[in-house]
C-alpha cells in the first residue's frame, strides 16, 4: 500500500464499493422484477477484479465472465450504462441487446461478459496478440472462474499464450463453486495455479478478499506480460457471498459456510488497512459510499424509467457490412 | 394416471428406466449437485429440477456430476456406450454444445457407420432450448436444425408432458444416439400422464388438431403459439390442422404429406433462424414430394437471421407467436 | 490475366491483401509449418500449399503456426479481429470445426449483436470441404449448411479461380466474419485470372450458364456435376440455366427466382445430406416466393442421408453426380 | 526382460515386426495406388504401442488415433482384416466403410482409429468409466500425439479421468512432431508428462524406441489403474521414420535428422537385448519375420484382388435402431 498515492487508494476503495453497492442494489431490484433473465453477482470477490484492474488503462483489454458486472466497474465502465443494460434499456451500454451475461465497453477496453464458461480465455489471446505486433506495450487479461479452469478452451488459451508468447494475463477467480458444485470435486489437481504453471508460465495464488495481495500480483504478472517474457496465471482465492444466481437457494451450503464467507470482506479489510497506517480516514471512505450510493440510485431510477428498446433495432447490428 | 408437469414427466421416466436397467446412468454439470459443497450432494438436480431426487436414489455412481467440460462429457457418455452403458448425458443449455460439437457429430454420430455396423452407441443427450427466458443469444437458442442434419443422430422435441415420457423412455432404450431436446418454457405445463412407463416410437408425428383449411407444422416450443393460432382461427372460421412431428431425425414426412394432400396449403412454424433450418426442411419435402397436392405458397414462420436480443421487447418481436402464424395462414388460404 | 489454378488465385489473394494491408495476419497448424524442425519454418504453407511463399514474404510474426487447438486459434483471431487487425484463420478441413465451433457460433457471429453494435469481428475462416479424396467420414464433409444457418456469419463457396480470388479479397476487407470454404476438388481447376486485386461482392449469383427449360443452382464442389450434366443434358435438347450463388449467406434469392420465373422448374444440387440443407433451404424459398412461376416439383439433388463412406465405390455412389441431376431435370421438364 | 517368458518376447517382437512390415507394405502399396486416400504410418514407433498393449487382454480397451495401424496390430487385430479395410474393401473390418484412420475392431478391445485429433482421450475416459461401474479390472488406454497433447478435449479427458478416479491410462507418443510443426514449438510446457502430472495423476516419460522401457512404465500405470486409483499418463519419446503421411517429402526434416531417426530402431534394439541376454535366438526372430512376411504378403494379394463394397450398403448401418 505504502507505494500507492492517495488518489490510487480512493479509487481502489471506490470501484470496490461500486461492485459492492451495485451488486446488492442488483439482488434487491431483481426481486422486485426489475431486470429480466438472470444475473450472477460479485458479492465478495470486489478486491479480485479491483486488484487486478486497477493498474490497467483504456488500452489494456479484459475478457470476462458471466459474472461480469464486478470486471465491468472494475474497468471503469459507466454505472448508468451498465444499469440500464442489465435491464434491457435502449440507453444500456449494448443497448439493450446484451443483457448482464453480455456487457461489453470497448472503449474501456473491455471485451465483453461471456456466457460461455471458457469463452473469453481464448479471446484474450488474440487481444493480446494485437499488442504484441502492435508492440503497445499493452496487455490483455482473461477473467474466468475455479469451474471455467476445468474447459478445455482455458487449457488451449495458455498453451497458445506460452507458444505465441502474448502479454495474457489468465485471472482464475476461485470462489469455490462452479454453480452448485465445490471446487475439490471438479478441479482433480491439487493446485489450479500448479496446473497452469505447468503449462510453462508463472503461477501464484492470492486472497482474493485482499485487495494489496491481489494488486502486488497483478504487478508482478503485469511486469513480465509489459516486458516481453508472456503470460502468466494468478489465481485469487474468493468468498461468494450469494448463490450461484441471485434466487439460488443455495440447499448445498451451510449456515456456518454463508457466514465464513461473509466474514472475508474485502472492503472491511481495505478500510481496517488504510485507516490503521493512516493513509485514509473513514471520512473519506464513508463519503465514497455515500456518493456511490446516490449515483447507483440515480441510474437505477433512470434505468426504472427509461425505455425498452424500439423492436425497429431487432434485425439491425448483425452485420457491419453490407449483408 | 395423474395430472403431471413436462419437467415431472421427465424425471419419472429417467427414474423409470434407471430401475429397470442398471447400466441407465446420468451424467453432467449438477444433475446431483454439491459434491464437495458444506451442505453434501444430491440437493440439486440440474438447473430447473429435472433429475431432482435421483441421486438420492441412485448414487454418486449413478448421477455423476462432472466439471465444466463439456467435450469429456460427451466423450465420457461416448465411450461409456460403447463398452456397454447406457448414458444420459446433459447438456445444460443447449447453446453450449459448440465447445463438444466433435463428440457429437463425428463420433457419435459415425461410429456404427464407420465401423461397419460393429458399433452401437446407445446414448441420449438432453439439453434445454428455446428464447423467451431473457437470457440473452447465448442461453436462448433451438439448434434442432444442426442435430437434424447430421446422419447417425435422432432427435427428439417433445411439446407435451405425455409425449416428454414416452419419448424420454423411447431414447434410453433406442441404441442409437438420441438429442433430446426439452423446452424450457414448456416445464410447467400439465397433462395427464400415465404413472407406469411407456414407449412413443420415433418418427410418429401426432395431430394435434384436425381441421381441412390449412396445414399447420409446429415443433418444440413453437407449438404453444400454433395452438393459439389456431384457436384464434377457428373462431374466424379457419379450420387449422396441426401437426406436432415429435421427432425432427427421423421425420414423419407421410401424416404432413397426407394433410397437404387434403388441405392444399402449409405454414410451417418453427423457433430458429429461417436459413438451412427445419422449417425449410419441411417445405422443401414438401415442395417435392407434396407439390401436387399445392395450391398456396408455403409460409414459414420462424425467428429472424439475427441472435436472440436480450430487451423483452426485442425478444418478444423476434419469436414467432400467434399473430404472425394467424397472418401466415390467412396468407395461405386466401390463395386459390 | 494468365491461367491460373483456383489454388493460386488463392495465394495470390491473401498475398496481395497481406502486401495492401499490414492488419492481415494469417494463423493456423502448419500454415507456414516448419516451426521447431530441423529443417527450418516456411517450406510447408498448409496441407495443400494454398498458404506457401507467405511465411518467407511476411514472416512469423504475420504467418502463425499453432498447436492443434482449434478453439484457441479462432478464440484468437475473434480477440485480433476484435482490438484492430484482421486474421485469416485456417481450420484446416471443416470437419474439425466441431472442435472450435463455440468460438464462431457463440462469439465471432454474435458479438455485433449482442454488444449493440459496437463490435466488428473483420476475419476470414479458411477451411476445406468436400468429398471425392478417398478420406473418410472424418475428413470429408462439406458443413456449409451450419454455418449459413448462423446469423452474423457471411458464407462463401467458390467454384472456380476467378471467383475464389476475388470473393477472398472481399472476404478480408469486410468487417464481418466471413467462413470461407475451399473445394478441394476444384484446387488444381484452371481459368483467366487477373493479376491485379479485385473483390466480389458478395450476395451476387453469377449465371454460370443460361437456358429456358429448367434452373439448376448448384454450389461448392457440386457444380462441377451440375456443367457435365448441363452439357449431357443440351445433346439431347433440354437446356439447363445455371446459377452459382458463389455465397450462401448472403443468399441471392432474387436471381434465382427470376430464374424460375422464366423457367419454371428448378433443381438444386448441393453436396451435403439432405435434411436442413441448402438445397432445402434454396427449394422453401422458392416454394414461398416463387411458388406461383413453379410448374413441377422442386427437386434436390443430394447425398444421402449418411456419413461419407470410404470405399470407392461408396463414395462415388455417395456423391451427387451428373446422372443424377440429368435425371431430376428430366423429371421436373417432364412436368406439364 | 527377465520376467517375461519365451512366449512374452516372441509374441512381443511378432508383433512389432507386424507392425514394420505392415507398415513397409502399406507405404509400397499406396505408391502402387492400392490405397485410396491417405495413410498414415507408425514406422518406428513400434515399440510404444506394443509395450503399452502388451498386457492388455480383449477385455481392455485402447482408443486410437489417425496414426493407428500399429495400435491395432499391437492389440491384436487381424492382419488381413486390416489391409482389406485399408484398401476399402468389403472384407475389411470395418467392411471397407472406415478405411485407415476408422479401423475398429470391439472384440480385440479397439475402439477404433480417431481421425480427429483428440478425439479419443475423452472416449476412453468413458470405457473406463464401464469398467469402473462394473468393477471388472479392466482398463481403457488413450493414444495420442504429441501435437494431440494440446488439444482441449484430451485436457478435459485427463481432468475427468482424475475427478472420476477411472481407470484410464493416457499414452502421448511424442515423435517430435504433429504434421509438420516441431513439438518444441507447439508445446509450450517444458515437459508433456510434467504437464499431465499437473492434473493430479502419475506421469513418466520413456524411450519409445525401447519395448521393455514401455512395458516397465505401462506395468507401473496398469497396477495403479487395475488397484482402484485412477489415471496415470506415459509419454513415449518416439522416432517418426517417414513423414506426417505417406508421400509428405519432408523438406522441413534434415537427412541427419532422418537417419538419426532411423538409427533408433526398435526391432534391432529389442533383438540385440533379447540375444544378448540368450533368451531368443536371432534364427527365432528370423522366423517370425519370415512368418509374418508370407502372411502380409498373401494378405495384400488377397486384399488387392477382392471386390470393393457394393453399392447397397451405402446406406446400412448409419442407425442401430429402427430410423
Ligand atoms: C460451456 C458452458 N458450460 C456450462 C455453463 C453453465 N454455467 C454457467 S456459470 C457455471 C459455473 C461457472 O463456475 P466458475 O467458472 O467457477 O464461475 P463462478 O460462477 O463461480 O463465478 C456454469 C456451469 C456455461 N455457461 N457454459
Ligand atoms: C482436430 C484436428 N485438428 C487437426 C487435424 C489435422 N491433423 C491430423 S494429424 C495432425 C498432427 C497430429 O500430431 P500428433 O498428435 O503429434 O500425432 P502424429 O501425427 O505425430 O502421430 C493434424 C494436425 C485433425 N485431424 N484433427
Ligand atoms: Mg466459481
Ligand atoms: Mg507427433
Amino acid at each position: 500500500m505504502h507505494e500507492m498515492s492517495e488518489y490510487d487508494l480512493k479509487r481502489a476503495f471506490r470501484r470496490m464499493s461500486a461492485i459492492r453497492q451495485f451488486e446488492e442494489r442488483v439482488e434487491k431490484e431483481f426481486a422486485l422484477g426489475n431486470i429480466p433473465g438472470f444475473a450472477h453477482v460479485y458479492l465478495g470477490q470486489e478486491a479480485s477484479g479491483v486488484g487486478i484492474c486497477h493498474d490497467l488503462t483504456n488500452d489494456d483489454w479484459i475478457g470476462s465472465t458471466h459474472r461480469g458486472h464486478g470486471h465491468c466497474l472494475a474497468k471503469g465502465c459507466d454505472i448508468t450504462g451498465m444499469m440500464f443494460e442489465i435491464m434491457g434499456k435502449a440507453g444500456g451500454l449494448c443497448r439493450g441487446k446484451g443483457g448482464s451475461m453480455h456487457i461489453a465497453d470497448f472503449d474501456r477496453g473491455m471485451l465483453g461478459a461471456n456466457a460461455i464458461v471458457g469463452g473469453s480465455p481464448p479471446i484474450a489471446v488474440g487481444a493480446a496478440l494485437t499488442q504484441k505486433l502492435r508492440r503497445t506495450g499493452h496487455v490483455a487479461v482473461a477473467f474466468g472462474g475455479d469451474g471455467s479452469s476445468n474447459q478445455g478452451t482455458t487449457f488451449e488459451a495458455m498453451n497458445m499464450a506460452v507458444v505465441l508468447k502474448v502479454p495474457a494475463i489468465f485471472v482464475i477467480e476461485d470462489n469455490g463453486y462452479g454453480e452448485h458444485t465445490g471446487v475439490d470435486y471438479a478441479v482433480g489437481a491439487e493446485s489450479i495455479a500448479d496446473r497452469a504453471a505447468a503449462f510453462g508460465m508463472p503461477a501464484e495464488t492470492v486472497d482474493g478478499a485482499d485487495f494489496f495481495a491481489v494488486h502486488a500480483a497483478m504487478a508482478r504478472a503485469l511486469d513480465g506480460a509489459r516486458g516481453g517474457s508472456g503470460p502468466a496465471t494468478i489465481v485469487t482465492e474468493c468468498p461468494r457471498y450469494l448463490g450461484h444466481f441471485v434466487g439460488d437457494p443455495q440447499p448445498y451450503r451451510t449456515e456456518k459456510e454463508l457466514a465464513d464467507a461473509r466474514a472475508r470482506d474485502a472492503l472491511k479489510n481495505f478500510r481496517a488497512r488504510v485507516t490503521e497506517a493512516q493513509r485514509l480516514k473513514d471520512a473519506d471512505l464513508d463519503g465514497i459510499e455515500a456518493e456511490l450510493a446516490a449515483e447507483i440510485d440515480q441510474a437505477v431510477t433512470a434505468a426504472v424509467q427509461a425505455p425498452f428498446p424500439d423492436i425497429d433495432e431487432l434485425e439491425t447490428d448483425v452485420y457491419a457490412s453490407a449483408y | 394416471m395423474t395430472k403431471k408437469t413436462y419437467l415431472a414427466a421427465i424425471n419419472e421416466a429417467l427414474r423409470q428406466e434407471m430401475t429397470r436397467d442398471e447400466s441407465v446412468i446420468l451424467i453432467g454439470e449438477d444433475v446431483a449437485g454439491g459434491q464437495a459443497s458444506s451442505g453434501g450432494p444430491g440437493k440439486v438436480g440440474g438447473v430447473f429440477g429435472v433429475t431432482s431426487g435421483l441421486y438420492d436414489e441412485f448414487g454418486a455412481e449413478r448421477v455423476i456430476d462432472t466439471p465444466i467440460s463439456e467435450s469429456a462429457i460427451i466423450g465420457t457418455a461416448n465411450g461409456a456406450a460403447l463398452t456397454g452403458l447406457r448414458p444420459v448425458a446433459e447438456i445444460m443449455f443447449v447453446d453450449f454444445i459448440g465447445v463438444c460439437m466433435d463428440q457429437v457429430y463425428n463420433q457419435a454420430a459415425k461410429f456404427r457407420y464407420m465401423f461397419g455396423g460393429k458399433a452401437k452407441t446407445p446414448w441420449v443427450l438432453r439439453s434445454m432450448i428455446g428464447a423467451g427466458l431473457r437470457a440473452g443469444a447465448q442461453h436462448s437458442q433451438t439448434l434442432h436444425p444442426v442435430f437434424t442434419m447430421i446422419p447417425g443422430l435422432k432427435v427428439v422435441m417433445p411439446t407435451n408432458a405425455y409425449d416428454a415420457k414416452g419419448l424420454m423412455i423411447q431414447a434410453i432404450r433406442d441404441d442409437d444416439p438420441v438429442v433430446f431436446l426439452e423446452s424450457k418454457l414448456l416445464y410447467q405445463t400439465e397433462e395427464d400422464v400415465p404413472d407406469e412407463a411407456y414407449a412413443i416410437p420415433f418418427g410418429e408425428a401426432e395431430y394435434v388438431r384436425e381441421g381441412d383449411d390449412v396445414t399447420v407444422v409446429a415443433v418444440g416450443p413453437a407449438m404453444l403459439h400454433a395452438k393459439a393460432a389456431a384457436e384464434r382461427l377457428a373462431s374466424e372460421g379457419i379450420d387449422c390442422e396441426i401437426i406436432d412431428p415429435r421427432t425432427t431425425s427421423p421425420l414423419d414426412e407421410q401424416t404432413i404429406l397426407e394433410s397437404i394432400e387434403r388441405t392444399g396449403r402449409l405454414v410451417v412454424v418453427d423457433e430458429s433462424p429461417p436459413r438451412c433450418s427445419l422449417a425449410a426442411d419441411i417445405a422443401a419435402t414438401v415442395a417435392d414430394k407434396g407439390f401436387k397436392s399445392l395450391r398456396a405458397p408455403v409460409k414459414t414462420v420462424t425467428c429472424p437471421h439475427t441472435p436472440v436480443p436480450f430487451a423483452p421487447t426485442l425478444e418478444d418481436a423476434f419469436l414467432p407467436n400467434a399473430s404472425r402464424i394467424v397472418d401466415a395462414v390467412k396468407h395461405v388460404k386466401a390463395y386459390v
